[in-house]
């Protein structure tokens, strides 16, 4: 149906395999074509431009420059928030002739910096895929109640991202709610969870992730849905530890939305993802599954 | 110690460092809605605000030793709140730089990770998740932060053992030695 | 042949230090058609001025140059000086060789050179000057007050008290604008509705004053004295002069819709009296909510007026009446502050409340009947935050300037909710308070004697966590992050000028500023003038501000207002068009591309060779032209000119700076 | 006739002020004792609407070397609109004058409100200087001879 030329990033390919098994599954079933951009290299994320604006800008323009080669007709569409934040960067920068030159100069690449960086919240809400999206269900999700985490770098800054609205966004609550699953109001949907300072800076930013459960809990979601590898593995991954540190109770699954779109459309435990989570996740999908299906029929 | 404000040592670094960011700095009046909003505020040893109050003071000495300016997420919540769209996240992007420049670190972890997550790409064009995280406990001293979660990881087929590497990495390693040309971080 | 005094002022030393005056005399006596030529320490004092008359008598003058400061400094006082004499007031140039030489220069050489090119120049273009005489126009005895606001009362009241008719218009169904939706007005606390209301019913019962609520302004024509304007009266549905104001038809009406008046807490029916003391005191049907006009239902209003009132028939209106005078007094609108703070809720949370909304729930007759109570669950609050400067002081999200009343009306808002609520809790988040008024200093001081805590820091984000509104703020002081739990919030929300102050202004030929304020002709010497002649200001249309100043305001605009209607006449500017219609081809780009459509084509008898026709010419009325002169560079044939920059005059200094 | 080049030749240069805006502007600039060339002559005019193209070719013709045309910036005439006509009939004017042979630079239109002190004395410097490096005007100029004959 869509072609589109693919960055995947690097964690697409070491811990976020289940946002790259769901999103793998969801683009098969409504003819999403994803050209994988040959030989990418790292976008440097946040440490590159830490150091040196030159790197960073160049680092992700050598993925342009090859897409800009490769599928000249084609929007460059990323999994990841921070590549997405790169790639866009990398563009608004050759916005600068100057700025440009001295790119093509440093990677040894035409590169012209005019192509579309989308993620894959701006493709999925775009109205046709949301309608193969929607023609696609075959489960019902009603009654999960999810709080749509979109995370910093997908909508600030504005500049960058052109998001329209940077503190209550609502492309993904529109896309899990094609599945029958209710997207919850509640507030802090670009808060920053830390992520670039977990590791290095941890007992500092642990905090950030407590918060944003908290307030998920408060306004009644039972699980969190996100779009992107380094948001869904931090809050995932530490929410045990999270509870430990605070002496909290929180249940909350963390998906991607691709999960849930994949389990709407069919895909099994596997195929989704939801059984390679950190905190587990299967139980809430399966007592959801389980309520809904006798109402199916009607 | 007494601050004598008319001794303005850092002032031309300021002023450059705010053109270089687009920001002029006299429109902060202060407000602290970048300090209120801000996630890593807590941890900071200088608010936000107060990195901007020292730059229009000229005082970027106490900017560069601080905390603050390594703890920054690059989270842009600040700006985008901010009533004069001061970009602070590029303000203290620029002093890290300049701090690195000078040697001045006063969060050693976070410049280390950097350093390693740069060399991993050195390496293999690409990061890789275990080495980065494994070769920064070992040179950090944290050693067991985050481990408890390997096993995991493995089990769950969430990590594979197999390292991704760009096939072009050469070109990779160019990019990267042209732009530390000249003073490795500017 | 012209005999031409030229007189060099030294301005002290302001021209002398710099200009040589003495050797610009002594250029000067060269120039042709001078008689006589001269310097003095002071042109403009009365000596000096003795001077130049004694001079025009003994050198037999007819007309003369004056070098000296700015002609927008001193011109009118010579032209006065001339009255005098036997010269014509405008047989006068003056050579700017202050201003533009003596003060912007430091070369001695140069600068006298300069300012002898500029003698040169006025003495070449004085040559061509003629004498100019003004004339008069009829003045219409009435004003137009736009907005029936605290600010259009005042002002129709001092006028109407002077004798002279006034029509205020009032786009709401009642008078009486934001001041009567106020609960106490600041720093005496005296109750709003208490003071303002009589005024309300004064101007109703004012034998000089005519309401004309929900009317706006249509169409403005003509000029200062000689307003012509078509006011359009919305179709109320009501006949007012039948209806006695009973009020049974509004309780009886089926229909509810937010309370506009109640700032949305609160409900009001489709036909509706907007509030208890609304003058007029006569109910209006809303047409976009009324199940008779928009779904040809209902019809309940219509049988229970006993006096067959009612007209689901009614039509939209149009009148034109001739002013002298017009006093804008459009008022203010809140900003809408949702669609600008998405991080304070964007509009999501009932108890996010804005002043004016604070004011309704505090007020003994709004909604609640002054029970101060949480909009979304009627609880009564016991932590309140107070954010200011929402809307305004930041450009990214609102508006740059400070909005000026919100320091104190949160002060009051927490000296009212302390007072009310027994061990309630107020927090405000301020940046600066602004406190420049007489008694209000001491007003914040109470406020705070009252328990209100103040925290300097702009809140950064209000958000919801079960019954609580969480605010977070820096505390700027302390330099540390704080969190307030509230059970209300109340935004200090900016003030705007009302939505249609373009288009209004638009049709009086009256200038904005870019936040949209209504300009005044001078900031500080002409503050309730506008760039119109005519045309007045008061109150907030042209700015943020307490109802003090816009009382005050509304009093000096008055008062203009009566100097102008208190002639029979007026003079007008000589120094305007003119069309030679012998030469006139009436091909008609002058009356385009005129701003004031003073220039119109006639027909006029006119020869062609010995057979007599009627030919087209244009005619500047003289009345409307203001003399811009933008016709005289139009015309193609050269036969519009402009009195006093005729292009002869103009070629003349061309050609004197090139010789 | 040989072109000067005389290091001490200062241009000519006129410049039509609007009343209300830029010669406001430029009073003010004397108020706050700004400095700027002395080369520029100011002829007051009610709007930058009332310049008719015919005083500039007049200018050019008598030798002026340079014709600076000033109002209020568009939107804020004080007749409303009269600048927009100034705007459009100058953009067609420098076109007509370049055709001829005149550098553009020689006739320039400006917006300076009565508050741009610092305006009007970056513009005249600017414009004095750029009109310094053409030379002088000499394309309409009827040739005038300077006493003992021009070497």
């Amino acid at each position: 149906m869509k072609k589109f030329a693919y960055f995947p990033g690097c964690s697409m390919d070491s811990t976020a395999v289940t946002y790259k098994a769901s999103l793998e599954y969801v683009a098969g079933r409504i003819g999403l074509e994803l050209k994988e951009i040959p030989d990418w290299n790292c976008c440097g994320s946040t440490a590159a431009h830490t150091k040196n604006e030159k790197l960073a800008y160049s680092l992700a323009a050598r993925n342009i420059a090859i897409a800009e080669d490769t599928y000249p007709d084609l929007d460059i569409v990323t999994p990841c928030a921070a590549c997405y934040s790169r790639l866009a960067y990398a563009k608004h920068a050759a916005e600068d002739e100057f700025t440009r030159q001295e790119i093509e100069r440093i990677i040894k690449r035409p590169f012209k910096g005019k192509k579309e960086i989308l993620n894959f919240l701006d493709v999925f809400s775009q109205e046709d895929v949301m309608q193969a999206c929607k023609e696609n269900m075959v489960r019902d999700l009603s009654g999960l109640k999810i709080a749509c985490y979109y995370g910093c770098l997908m909508s600030r800054p504005r500049k960058i991202t052109k998001a329209e609205d940077i503190e209550n966004p609502m492309q993904m609550d529109k896309i899990i709610e094609l599945t029958g699953a209710t997207a919850v109001e509640w507030d802090f949907k670009t808060e920053c969870c830390g992520a670039s300072h977990q590791v290095d800076a941890p007992r500092q930013s642990r905090p950030l992730i407590e918060r944003i459960f908290r307030n998920a809990k408060a306004n009644g979601a039972q699980a969190i849905v996100t779009a992107c590898p380094l948001c869904n593995m931090n809050l995932d991954m530490r929410e045990k530890e999270i509870n430990e540190m605070f002496s909290k109770k929180y249940d909350i699954p963390v998906f991607q939305f691709t999960e849930i779109l994949a389990i709407g459309m069919g895909a099994g435990a596997k195929t989704s993802g939801i059984h390679q989570h950190f905190w587990p996740a299967f139980d809430l999908i399966n007592g959801v599954l389980r309520a809904n299906f006798g109402k199916a029929g009607k | 110690m007494e601050k004598i404000l008319n001794r303005k040592e850092g002032k031309l670094l300021a002023e450059r460092i705010a053109r270089e960011a687009d920001v002029k700095l006299h429109e902060c009046y202060q407000c602290g809605k970048c300090s209120a909003g801000c996630p890593m505020a807590d941890a900071m040893d200088l608010m936000p605000r107060q990195i901007v109050h020292l730059m229009q003071l000229g005082d970027m000495t106490e900017v560069m030793k601080s905390k603050s300016i390594w703890l920054c997420a690059s989270c842009h919540t600040c700006v985008e709140r901010c009533p004069h769209s001061i970009d602070i996240p590029t303000l203290m992007e620029k002093s890290r730089m300049e701090a690195q420049r000078r040697g001045i670190c006063a969060v050693r972890d976070v410049r280390l990770f950097n350093d390693i997550f740069m060399e991993t790409v050195r390496g293999f064009g690409k990061s890789q998740e275990v080495i980065l995280e494994g070769a920064y406990n070992v040179t950090s001293g944290h050693f067991f932060q985050d481990m408890k979660n390997v096993p995991k990881m493995l089990q769950k087929e969430i990590v594979r053992p197999e390292l991704n590497q760009v096939n072009a990495v050469n070109e990779v390693r160019d990019i990267m030695k042209e732009c530390e040309k000249g003073g490795a971080n500017r | 042949m012209a005999r031409i005094g030229v007189f060099i002022c030294h301005c002290g030393t302001n021209i002398a230090a710099t200009v040589d005056v003495e050797a610009v005399a002594a250029a000067a006596r060269e120039f042709p058609n001078v008689a006589f030529a001269t310097t003095y320490k002071y042109m403009c004092s009365e000596p000096g001025q003795a001077m130049i008359k004694e001079s025009i008598e003994d050198y037999n003058l007819d007309r003369i140059v004056i070098a000296s400061c700015s002609p927008r400094m001193h011109e009118l006082t010579f032209r006065k000086m001339l009255k005098g004499t036997k010269i014509n007031p405008y047989m006068l140039e003056i050579a700017n060789i202050r201003e533009q030489c003596a003060w912007v220069h430091t070369d001695r050489a140069k600068a006298t050179e300069k300012a002898i090119d500029h003698v040169k120049m006025a003495v070449a273009k004085v040559g061509k000057d003629k004498p100019l005489t003004t004339s008069t126009i009829p003045i219409t005895k009435r004003a137009l007050v736009i907005g029936g606001g605290i600010a259009g009362i005042q002002a129709a009241l001092d006028i109407a008290d002077a004798g002279f008719d006034v029509t205020i218009v009032e786009k709401e169904p009642s008078i009486g604008g934001h001041m009567v939706m106020l609960d106490k007005t600041f720093p005496t606390m005296d109750c709003s509705a208490c003071i303002s209301t009589p005024k309300m019913v004064d101007a109703g019962a004012h034998p000089n004053i005519t309401l004309k609520t929900s009317c706006e302004v249509e169409k403005v024509e003509g000029y200062v004295g000689n307003f012509e304007v078509t006011i359009k009266e919305k179709a109320k549905y009501v006949n007012h002069d039948l209806c006695t104001g009973c009020g049974l038809c509004q309780t009886k009406c089926p229909t509810k819709v937010p309370s506009e008046f109640n700032q949305g807490i609160g409900t009001r029916p489709a036909i509706y009296i907007p509030f208890a003391q609304a003058v007029p005191s006569k109910p209006v049907i809303d047409p976009t909510c009324c199940l008779k006009l928009t779904k040809d239902k209902c019809g309940i209003c219509e049988k229970v007026c006993p006096l067959q009132a009612i007209n689901y028939k009614d039509e939209t209106k149009y009148t034109t009446e001739k002013y002298g005078a017009i006093v804008v007094a459009t008022g203010y609108e809140l900003v809408d502050w949702a669609k600008m703070y998405p991080e304070y809720g964007g509009g999501k949370y009932a108890d996010v409340i804005t002043g004016l909304q604070f004011e309704r729930l505090v007020n003994a007759s709004g909604p609640t009947e002054g029970h101060i109570v949480r909009p979304s669950d009627g609880k009564e609050p016991k932590d309140v935050v107070i954010v200011k400067c929402v809307g305004s002081r930041d450009q990214n999200k609102g508006k740059s300037y400070c909005s000026r009343a919100c320091c104190m009306y949160s002060a009051k808002h927490a000296h009212q909710i302390l007072d009310k609520i027994p061990g309630s809790n107020v927090y405000i988040f301020y940046m600066d308070v602004r406190t420049p008024g007489k008694g209000y200093e001491e007003f914040y001081d109470n406020t705070r004697a009252d328990g209100a805590q103040y925290i300097r820091g702009r809140v950064s984000k209000i958000f919801k966590e079960g019954d609580k509104l969480i605010c977070k703020g820096e505390d700027t002081l302390l330099g540390k992050q704080v969190t307030v739990e509230a059970d209300m919030v109340i935004l200090a929300t900016a003030m705007e000028p009302a939505a249609n102050i373009a288009d209004v202004a638009g049709k009086l030929g009256i200038s904005i500023d870019s936040d949209r304020w209504v300009t005044e002709a001078h900031p500080k010497l002409r503050p309730v003038e506008t760039q119109t002649g005519g045309v007045f200001l008061c109150g907030t249309c042209q700015g943020p501000k307490d109802i003090p100043d816009t009382v005050a305001q509304a009093g000096a605009a008055a008062a203009k207002v009566m100097a102008l209607l208190n002639h029979d006449e007026m003079e007008t500017s000589p120094m305007i068009s003119s069309v030679d219609q012998t030469k006139c081809s009436g091909c008609g780009y002058c009356v385009e591309v005129c701003p004031y459509k003073a220039i119109s084509l006639i027909q006029v008898p006119g020869r062609d060779g010995n057979r007599k026709v009627t030919k087209t010419v244009a005619d500047v009325n003289s009345g409307l032209c203001q003399g811009c002169g933008c016709c005289a560079a139009t015309c193609r044939t050269g036969c519009i000119d402009l009195k006093g920059y005729t292009n002869e005059q103009i070629l003349k200094e061309v050609d004197a700076l090139c010789q | 006739m040989s072109v000067k080049t005389n290091e001490n030749w200062e241009p000519k240069i006129l410049a039509f002020c609007c009343n209300w805006c830029t010669y406001t502007g430029a009073d003010l600039a004397g108020l706050n004792r700004m400095k700027y060339p002395e080369n520029v002559r100011v002829i007051r005019v009610p709007c930058s609407s009332r310049v008719n193209p015919q005083f500039i070719l007049r200018a050019f013709q008598k030798g002026c070397d340079g014709v600076l045309v000033c109002g209020c910036h568009p939107g804020d005439c004080h007749y409303a609109t009269g600048n927009y006509f100034t705007r459009r009939r100058f953009m067609l004017m420098q076109r007509l004058l370049e055709y001829n042979g005149i550098d553009p630079k020689r006739f320039q239109a400006k917006w300076i409100s009565g508050s741009e002190a610092a305006k009007f004395r970056d513009t005249v410097t600017k414009v004095s200087a750029e009109i310094k490096a053409l030379g002088p005007n000499t394309k309409f100029a009827e040739p005038h001879f300077t006493e003992g004959g021009d070497k």
